[in-house]
């Protein structure tokens, strides 16, 4: 055993480097990528990649070495297509986290609104919650600060009809939290600073 | 590395050894804080800070704290009769509380070296963050929603938060975050202000808090500050109006 | 051999399907998910891990089969981790300070908790480590504290993988850790004995 270890084939520990650069890679890897990173020339890099290319190949593995226009990644087989069609395709998602309703509704009623300005009402930073909303296109960008120069957000046609409203101004009254959007932002950061951390 | 605070060693006339040991032998009655010169402690941990090229804020507040802790017990060890302002709390409930938060930090001070460790054995470990390159990503539709959702958190956001509860009066103390926020309201709205005219109405923690949010600003030359003596008012103005 | 393929076990093939399905999930996947996704019994799918745990193994391959953060996930071999470090960089684990790591303890152990309640117990504001922690996606919010209205946090299953726990029974007991009673009485017998000599 001891003496097997001592004569492994070289390039056998390179395939395998590869083959953990390659499952941890978020995008391909071209051959020039892959010799920089494991200090190795590119032939050595191109014997491992034949050497992977006949242990992860259709039919004998799950696990599949594909070769595409950027370089390699690994995906799939096909074989397994459905089941991974199945993990892919979720559910509709039936709500939204606290912290992305919180973010929405002081925009929806406050907008334009800048993160600082968010985060100093809710009290904890909006960076995250901010970043998920313009993913899924329920914010947009609108500008950018007088004083500061921060981003504004407001909200979009998407999020008018995700929540059934015919425009921007059909939102729920909220008169008794203040007459207009300035007084609900001076109540708002008023109870945000006596919360405190 | 952080300033460990409890670890700071001491050389005092009364004591020699670690600050948080300092502060169980006085919990324990195993040592006067009479004979404690707090002023020495204080000598000591701004040598340390001195050491070093930044502020260490997490450190300071934890000085703080438990200095301002210890100057509480000595006060009402030197002064019993004395209504400080904090009825509900007498010595010996005080240090009590001192010592269960101690104890529960320590345990959590070791399950952060845990972790730390941890991390260290685990730092081979690899994994790929985000989606695989090859993969299909599927968009994930919203069910529709409640406008009235909106409404309550709101609602929620903008209810009156609940009286502070004096029972950790003793030792709690305001973020520097809420000073640092004040001043610049302050320094954008007047452009100047006195500083003592707005903490001397404060808890003599929270002043020194705001004594050293003062000195953040300073630091990030957002204020300038000037003193015609020691104990004179202090002025902060504008340091981009200047 | 032929005749071998013919009257191949059928755990051999869900095997494949599992390693396909891990190679392109982004998150670890339990064995419930798996036996949803495949159509199979919990039971099977569990054999097919063991299989493919034989095959993906440190010293036999550079793609590792890992039980980590309440399911299973693949990762690179440890062999191969200076080669991945010249890859990526590791933003979640660098550089977290001590006031990070004591934070990230409290809501390990505590968590849902919010930031006031960790600040009692480390004794000073918690808002910039949590903040960094968040960044990190080591923690994140977990609705809001009934009475205070303040935002609580708990630790995500990004946590769990960074730190190779295979869940919230991996950390040692709390009970455990600091021996405070004892700890503290031996450090002060220590002390009354050097300064009685």
């Amino acid at each position: 055993m001891e003496r097997l270890r001592l004569v492994e084939n070289p390039v056998d520990r390179l395939a395998r480097t590869v083959e953990a650069l390659l499952v941890i890679a978020s995008k391909p890897l071209s051959i020039d990528e892959l010799a920089t990173v494991t200090e190795e020339t590119e032939e050595r890099v191109e014997t491992a990649l034949g050497l992977i290319a006949g242990r992860l190949r259709e039919g004998r593995s799950g696990i599949v070495l594909e070769h595409v226009a950027g370089g390699y990644a690994l995906r799939a087989a096909r074989e397994a297509a459905e089941a991974c069609a199945r993990l892919v395709e979720r559910p509709v998602q039936r709500g939204l986290t606290q912290a992305a309703l919180e973010t929405l509704a002081v925009i929806a009623y406050l907008g334009p609104v800048s993160r600082p300005e968010i985060a100093r009402i809710r009290g904890v930073a909006a960076d995250s919650a901010v970043a998920g909303l313009v993913e899924r296109a329920l914010i947009a960008e609108a500008g950018r600060d007088q004083e500061g120069g921060a981003v504004r957000y407001e909200t979009t046609p998407l999020f008018e009809r995700v929540f059934g409203l015919s425009g921007p101004d059909d939102l729920p009254e909220l008169e008794d939290l203040g007459g207009d959007a300035d007084e609900l932002r001076a109540r708002l950061e008023d109870v945000a600073a006596r919360r405190g951390a | 590395m952080a300033l460990a605070v409890r670890e700071l060693p001491l050389d005092l006339d009364a004591f020699e050894g670690p600050f948080d040991l300092l502060l169980t032998l006085v919990l324990r009655e195993e040592l006067e804080l009479r004979d404690v010169d707090i002023a020495e402690i204080v000598v000591a941990f701004l040598e340390r800070l001195a050491d070093r090229d930044e502020l260490d804020l997490d450190a300071c507040g934890e000085f703080l704290v438990l200095a301002s802790a210890l100057l509480e017990l000595k006060a009402r060890g030197l002064f019993p009769d004395e209504d400080l302002d904090l009825e509900g709390l007498d010595p010996e409930e005080a240090a009590e509380e001192l010592a269960e938060r101690l104890a529960a930090y320590r345990r959590f001070r070791a399950a952060a070296g845990w972790l730390e460790e941890r991390l260290k054995a685990e730092s081979d470990r690899y994994f790929r963050l985000g989606p695989a390159p090859l993969s299909p990503t599927a968009e994930r539709p919203l069910a529709q929603q409640e406008p009235a959702q909106l409404v309550s958190v709101l609602r929620a956001l903008a209810a009156e938060p609940p009286e502070p509860s004096l029972g950790h009066l003793v030792l709690s103390y305001p973020p520097l975050s809420r000073f640092l926020e004040r001043f610049r309201t302050l320094l954008r709205s007047r452009g100047r202000f006195a500083f003592d005219n707005e903490v001397d109405r404060l808890p003599r923690v929270d002043q020194v808090v705001a004594f050293l949010a003062l000195l953040e600003l300073r630091k990030r030359n957002e204020a300038q500050i000037a003193q015609a003596g020691p104990f004179e008012p202090i002025t902060v103005w504008n340091a981009s109006a200047s």
